[in-house]
C-alpha cells in the first residue's frame, strides 16, 4: 500500500520560496489504479518525484508498504513524460529496457526473457536493436512502458506520460496502460492534466487544487471494469464523472490563487 | 565563499611546500615572497607598460582573429562547394603550432607589436572559424526551407536564419580565442621578445629573480581570470534572449 | 568565391610584406640614423647601454633603440631582413652562419672572456658534493649546456681533452641558464656549463667550478660580437663604421668602469642589487680576438657543428 | 571516391602550387624557393630521421595527451556531479588555464626534472584545461529527466558513471579532446624546446638556430601533416564513439 500523509513541499531559493504543495494525505492501495488530476502548474511533478523519492518533502512522509520513501525504493517504476529525454539515446531499445534489470542483479536468462515479454506486450517486436531515436514519439514512450513493465515493479508511477504524443496513439496507449496493469496486478499512480484520460483509466480520480496543493476532491470512477475508447467514452455516467471533475477543477482554480511567499 | 576557498587553498599550499622543506625554496618561492615581489613590481611603471602591452595586443590581435574568422566562417559555411574544398587545408593548417611561426613573425615584423599580433592572430582565427563553421551547420533545415519560401534574399537569409543560428557558437568561439589569444600574446613576447609581460617575465627568468618570475606568472593567470569572467558575462548577457547558450567551452 | 579568397591572402600577404618593407633600413631624419639594435638581456650587452647613457652613440648622430630577443634565433633573422640594423651574437652562431651563407657579418668586438681561471664570467660549475674535482673528472658525465651544438659544449669539450679525459663520453643536454641552478642542486645534471649571474648563484648555494671553458679554448677568447647584415655594410658602410667606433668607444669605457657597469645592470635586468656587487664581469676588449676566433672554429670543425662545411673567417669577420 | 579524394586535395594542391610558383626566384634566406624546401624534405625526413625523432614525440605525445584525457575526464565528472566541489575549483582552474605553458616550464622542470616526465607533463598541463572543462561542463548538462530515470531505476555508483554521465557527457568531452589533440601537438614542440635531445620540436628549433632553413620549413610541413593525419584518426573515432548522437540528431533535423 502507499501512503502519503502530510505531503508538504517548499522550493528555496536564494530569494524566495515557493510553497508548491501544502498538504496532500491519501493512499493507493495494492493493485489499485488512481488518477491525479488537477489544473496546469499545480505541483503534480512535485508530487510524483516526492513519491519516487527523486525529491525529499519538506514535511510530512510517502510510505510504501509501511517503510519510509527516502531515495527510489525498490519495485517501483517511473514512466516520465518526455520520452524523448527518458531514454538513453546511446543505447538500443533492447538495452534500455535491459539496463535496469542488470542494475536488479536478473540473472541473463531470466532477463532476456522478460525484455522480449515487454517488449512484444508493448508492440515492440522487432525494434530491439534500433536507437531510440530512430522511433516515433508514440513508440518511444512504449519503450518506457516496456522498460517499466520488465522491471516487475510493484508501484507504477507515470508522470503525464501521453502529453506529448498524438491523439491516436494516446488512445492506444492509454488501453495498452489498462491491459497491462489488468494483467500483472501492478499499482498504478498516474498523473495527468487530461480529465477524460484520468476518468477513463482509473479506478479512483484524486482531484488536486491549484499550488500550494491540497487534495481539492476524490472520487471513485464506478464504470465497469472492461472499457474501450468507443463505448466507454460515449457512457453517460462517463460524461457525468468527467463533468464533475472538470467543475472541481474550475473551482479549485477559482478557490486559491498562486501565492509566494516571501522569506 | 566557497568559490574563495579553492584560491585560498592553492595558495595555502604554495607558502607551505617551500617552508616545510619539500621543494627548494629558492627555486619555488613561498607564496608571500611571490606576493611581496609582485607588489614591488606592481609600484613600478614598467610593469604596468608591460600588462598595457600584452592587453593591447590581446585586444587587437583578438579583434582581428574574430573579424576575419567570422567572416571566413559565414563564407565557407554558407556556401558548401567551398566548404568541402576547404576541409582537408583547414584541418592541415590548424594544427600547426603557432610557436612554429616565430622566425616568420621575426622576419615580418622583427621583435615589435607585429610579430606578437601575428601569432596571437594566427592562433586565435582557427577558434573563432571553428565554431562559425559548427554555427552555421547547425543552421535548421525548416528554417532555412521557410526563409527560401518567402522568397528571402541570399542576404536576408544570411541575416535573419544562418546569423541568430550562428551567434551562440560565435561568443563560444570568442571565449575561447580570447583565452588562445593571452596564452599567445604571452608566448610570442616570451620567447621572441616583443614588449609585455612576457618579455619581462623572460628578463627576471634571466637575471634568477625566481620570485619575480612567478609574481609575472601570477599576473598573466590572474589576467586570464579576468578575461574569461568578462567574456562570460558579455556573453550571458548579450544572448539572454537564447534559449539555451549552446556550444562548448574552454579551449 | 574562392578567387576572392586567394585575393585576400594575397592582400594579407601584401599588406604583412609591406608592413615589412617599411620598416626596413635606418630612418634618416635631420641626419640622425634611427638604429635597433637585436640584444639578449644580459650582462654581456651592459656596454652598449652604458654608451647610450655616455651619448657616445648620439655624438656620431645615432638615435639607439635595444630590442631585447630571446636568443640568436630571434636576433638574426631580425638583422637579416632589416629589422634591426645590428644584432649581438656569440661566435660560433656567426661562424654556423657564415658556413650556411647566411647573409651577415661581424663588425665589432661583443664581450670576452677574462682569460683567469678562476675569475671568468663562465664556467662549469657542479654541486657542492659532487665527486667530480676537475676537467677530466666532467667526462663521461652529463652536462647542461644552454644551446646544444654551440660555444658551450665545443668549448667544454675542449677542457676535458685538455685535461686528459675523453669528451666523447659526455652528455650533454639542453637547459636555459637560469634554470640550470636549479638543476644543479636537484641532481638532474653532473654539471652545467653556466654564466653568470647564474654562476653566481650556484656558487653562492655551495657549488663548485671545476672547469673554466672559455679559458682553456684559446687565450683571450672573444666569445660574441656585433654583427649588421652584408646588405647594409655594402649600403651604408658609413653608418656601421659610425656604429663600431661607438661601439668600441662604449666598450672600452665599460671596462675602465666596471662601477658604472654595474649600475647599468639595473636599468635593464632584474639581477637582485647584492649579485650585481659581486659577480664576476667579463672583459670588454675593443677589438675581436682573430686567434681565438680562428681556434673556436676549429673546435666546432672538431666536433662536427658546421657540417661538411668549414667557417671562412675572413668573410664573417670585419 | 576519386571525387572525395579531389576535393580533399584540390586546395592544398592549389595552394602549394602557387607558394611553389611564388617562391620560385626568391631570394630571400628565410623563405627560401619552395623546390629547396621539398628538396630539403625528402632529404631531411629520411626513415632513420623520423625513427629517432618523430617517434619519441609521438611517444611523448601519446602518453601526454592520454593521461591528459584520464586526469580530465576523471576530475571533470567530479567536479562536474558536485556542486560544492566546482564552486571551490573554478577560480583555480581558469587561473592553471590562464598561464602560457612556456612559463609553466621553469617550475615543472623544479619538480619533474628534465627527462621525459618533464615533457608528458607540460604536455598535460596543457591539454588537460579544454578536456576537464568541457566535461564539467558535458556533465552537467546531462539530462535531468535522465538522470532521474536513472535513480529511479536504481541506476547508481559504477553503473551511473557507465552508462549515464560518460555517454550523457561525451559530446562534450570529445569536443574537449578534439580542442585538447591540436593543443598537444603545440605543447609537444614547446616542451622539446627545453632540455630535450631529439624529437620533432627539438629538431625544428636545432635547424632554426644552425640556419638550415629550408629544412626547418620542411620540419613544420610535418607538423602540419602530422596534425592533418591526427585529426583525421580522431573524426574516424569519434564517428565510432559517436554514432547514436549524430544519428539523433540527424533524426531531430529530419522530424
Amino acid at each position: 500500500m502507499l501512503e502519503v500523509s502530510g505531503l508538504r513541499k517548499v522550493y528555496r531559493s536564494q530569494r524566495r520560496e515557493v510553497e508548491a504543495i501544502r498538504d496532500l494525505t491519501f493512499t493507493v492501495d495494492d493493485g489499485e489504479l488512481v488518477c491525479v488530476v488537477g489544473p496546469s502548474g499545480c505541483g503534480k511533478t512535485t508530487l510524483l518525484r516526492c513519491v519516487a523519492g527523486l525529491l525529499g518533502p519538506t514535511g510530512g512522509a510517502v510510505r510504501l508498504a509501511g517503510n519510509a520513501v527516502t531515495g527510489p525504493p525498490p519495485g517501483m517504476a517511473v514512466v516520465f513524460q518526455e520520452y524523448g529525454r527518458s531514454l538513453f539515446p546511446w543505447l538500443s531499445v533492447h538495452d534500455n529496457v535491459d539496463l535496469p534489470l542488470r542494475q536488479k542483479r536478473v540473472p541473463r536468462p531470466r532477463r532476456a526473457a522478460l525484455v522480449s515479454e515487454a517488449l512484444t506486450a508493448v508492440g515492440l517486436d522487432g525494434t530491439q536493436q534500433s536507437n531510440p531515436w530512430q522511433l516515433s514519439g508514440g513508440m518511444q514512450q512504449r519503450v518506457a512502458i516496456a522498460r517499466a513493465v520488465a522491471y516487475e515493479p510493484s508501484v507504477l508511477l507515470m508522470d503525464e506520460p501521453f502529453a506529448a504524443v498524438d491523439a491516436q496513439t494516446r488512445a492506444e496507449l492509454e488501453d495498452l496502460v489498462r491491459a497491462l496493469w489488468q494483467r500483472l496486478g501492478v499499482t498504478i499512480l498516474f498523473v495527468t492534466h487530461d480529465i477524460d484520460e484520468a476518468v477513463y483509466l482509473g479506478q479512483r480520480v484524486l482531484v488536486l487544487s491549484a499550488s500550494p496543493t491540497v487534495v481539492q476532491d476524490e472520487l471513485l470512477v464506478d464504470l465497469p471494469a472492461a472499457r474501450d475508447q468507443l463505448h466507454t467514452r460515449a457512457d453517460a455516467r462517463f460524461t457525468a464523472l468527467r463533468a464533475r471533475v472538470y467543475e472541481q477543477i474550475q473551482a479549485a482554480k477559482g478557490a486559491q490563487p498562486n501565492t509566494a511567499i516571501s522569506s | 565563499m566557497l568559490r574563495l576557498s579553492g584560491l585560498a587553498g592553492l595558495l595555502g599550499l604554495a607558502e607551505l611546500l617551500p617552508r616545510l622543506g619539500l621543494v627548494d625554496d629558492d627555486y619555488l618561492p613561498p607564496a608571500s615572497r611571490i606576493v611581496a615581489a609582485l607588489a614591488a613590481e606592481a609600484r613600478t611603471a614598467a610593469f604596468w607598460t608591460a600588462v598595457g602591452d600584452t592587453l593591447t595586443a590581446w585586444a587587437i590581435g583578438l579583434v582581428i582573429a574574430c573579424t576575419l574568422g567570422v567572416a571566413a566562417g559565414v563564407l565557407i559555411g554558407a556556401v558548401p562547394v567551398l566548404r568541402t574544398w576547404t576541409a582537408s587545408t583547414i584541418e592541415f593548417l590548424r594544427p600547426i603550432p603557432s610557436v612554429a611561426l616565430i622566425p616568420l613573425a621575426v622576419l615580418l615584423y622583427g621583435t615589435g607589436l607585429g610579430s606578437t599580433l601575428l601569432l596571437v592572430v594566427y592562433a586565435a582565427f582557427w577558434q573563432v572559424l571553428v565554431q562559425v563553421l559548427h554555427g552555421v551547420a547547425d543552421v535548421d533545415p525548416v528554417a532555412e526551407e521557410t526563409a527560401r519560401s518567402f522568397r528571402f534574399s541570399a542576404w536576408a537569409r544570411v541575416r535573419h536564419v544562418l546569423w541568430p543560428t550562428a551567434l551562440p557558437y560565435v561568443f563560444t568561439g570568442l571565449r575561447l580565442a580570447a583565452a588562445v589569444a593571452l596564452v599567445l600574446a604571452v608566448t610570442a613576447e616570451l620567447v621572441i621578445g616583443a614588449p609585455g609581460l612576457g618579455s619581462v617575465i623572460a628578463v627576471a627568468q634571466s637575471s634568477g629573480a625566481i620570485a619575480t618570475m612567478d609574481a609575472l606568472i601570477v599576473v598573466t593567470g590572474l589576467l586570464g581570470v579576468a578575461i574569461n569572467l568578462g567574456a562570460r558575462l558579455a556573453e550571458r548577457r548579450l544572448l539572454s534572449w537564447h534559449q539555451s547558450v549552446r556550444g562548448e567551452v574552454a579551449g | 568565391m574562392r578567387r576572392m579568397l586567394t585575393a585576400l591572402v594575397v592582400l594579407v600577404l601584401a599588406g604583412a610584406a609591406a608592413g615589412c618593407s617599411s620598416s626596413a633600413g635606418p630612418d634618416s631624419s635631420g641626419g640622425v640614423d634611427r638604429v635597433k639594435v637585436g640584444v639578449i638581456p644580459i650582462v654581456d650587452v651592459a656596454p652598449i647601454y652604458l654608451g647610450q647613457q655616455r651619448g657616445f652613440f648620439g655624438s656620431r648622430k645615432i638615435e639607439l633603440s635595444m630590442e631585447s630577443g630571446q636568443g640568436g634565433a630571434v636576433i638574426v633573422p631580425g638583422v637579416v631582413s632589416g629589422q634591426f640594423q645590428f644584432g649581438f651574437s656569440n661566435l660560433t652562431s656567426l661562424l654556423i652562419a657564415q658556413t650556411k651563407n647566411v647573409p651577415v657579418k661581424a663588425v665589432a668586438a661583443g664581450v670576452a672572456s677574462t682569460g683567469q681561471a678562476g675569475k671568468d664570467f663562465g664556467g662549469v660549475a657542479v654541486r657542492g658534493d659532487s665527486p667530480i674535482k676537475d676537467a677530466a673528472g666532467l667526462a663521461g658525465q652529463k652536462i647542461a649546456v644552454n644551446t646544444l651544438k654551440n660555444i658551450g659544449d665545443t668549448t667544454v669539450r675542449e677542457s676535458v681533452r685538455k685535461a686528459g679525459g675523453d669528451p666523447a663520453t659526455i652528455s650533454f643536454v639542453e637547459i636555459p641558464f637560469a634554470n640550470m641552478p636549479a638543476a644543479v642542486q636537484n641532481g638532474q645534471v653532473d654539471a652545467a656549463w653556466v654564466v653568470e649571474p647564474s654562476l653566481s648563484q650556484i656558487t653562492a648555494a655551495g657549488g663548485r667550478v671545476v672547469a673554466w671553458n672559455y679559458v682553456d679554448a684559446a687565450p683571450e677568447l672573444t666569445v660574441a660580437a656585433y654583427f649588421t647584415s652584408t646588405k647594409l655594410a655594402a649600403d651604408n658602410p658609413g653608418l656601421v663604421k659610425r656604429f663600431t667606433e661607438a661601439i668600441t668607444e662604449s666598450l672600452t669605457y665599460a671596462g675602465a668602469h666596471p662601477d658604472e657597469v654595474r649600475a647599468a645592470l639595473a636599468t635593464y635586468t632584474k639581477i637582485d642589487p647584492k649579485l650585481r656587487e659581486t659577480l664576476t664581469l667579463p672583459e670588454w676588449p675593443a677589438q675581436i680576438n682573430r686567434a681565438s676566433v680562428q681556434a673556436l672554429a676549429d673546435l666546432g670543425a672538431r666536433d662536427g657543428i658546421f657540417g661538411t662545411a668549414s667557417p671562412d673567417l675572413t668573410k664573417i669577420l670585419p | 571516391m576519386i571525387r572525395r579524394f579531389l576535393t580533399v586535395l584540390a586546395l592544398p594542391v592549389t595552394l602549394f602550387l602557387f607558394w611553389y610558383v611564388a617562391s620560385r626566384t626568391s631570394e630571400s634566406f628565410y623563405a627560401p624557393p619552395l623546390r629547396t624546401i621539398l628538396v630539403a624534405f625528402g632529404d631531411t625526413w629520411t626513415w632513420p630521421r623520423l625513427r629517432a625523432d618523430v617517434l619519441p614525440s609521438l611517444g611523448r605525445l601519446a602518453a601526454g595527451y592520454l593521461l591528459a584525457a584520464l586526469l580530465g575526464v576523471g576530475l571533470g565528472i567530479a567536479v562536474g556531479a558536485s556542486r560544492r566541489l566546482r564552486a571551490a575549483a573554478e577560480p583555480v582552474l581558469e587561473f592553471f588555464r590562464a598561464v602560457p605553458p612556456p612559463v609553466l616550464v621553469p617550475v615543472i622542470m623544479v619538480f619533474a626534472g628534465i627527462g621525459n616526465a618533464m615533457k608528458v607533463i607540460v604536455i598535460v598541463s596543457g591539454c588537460v584545461w579544454p578536456i576537464l572543462l568541457n566535461t564539467v561542463e558535458g556533465v552537467r548538462a546531462v539530462d535531468a529527466v535522465l538522470s532521474d530515470t536513472s535513480r529511479a531505476y536504481g541506476i547508481t555508483g559504477f553503473a551511473r558513471l557507465r552508462y549515464l554521465l560518460l555517454p550523457g557527457a561525451a559530446p562534450q568531452i570529445i569536443t574537449g579532446l578534439r580542442q585538447a589533440l591540436s593543443l598537444a601537438i603545440i605543447l609537444m614542440v614547446i616542451s622539446e624546446m627545453v632540455a630535450a635531445s631529439n624529437g620533432l620540436g627539438f629538431t625544428i628549433v636545432q635547424f632554426q638556430r644552425s640556419f638550415a632553413i629550408p629544412q626547418m620549413w620542411s620540419g613544420i610541413i610535418v607538423l602540419g601533416l602530422l596534425g592533418f593525419v591526427l585529426s583525421e584518426l580522431f573524426r574516424l573515432g569519434e564517428r565510432f564513439a559517436l554514432g547514436w548522437y549524430h544519428g539523433r540528431r540527424e533524426a531531430q533535423r529530419r522530424s
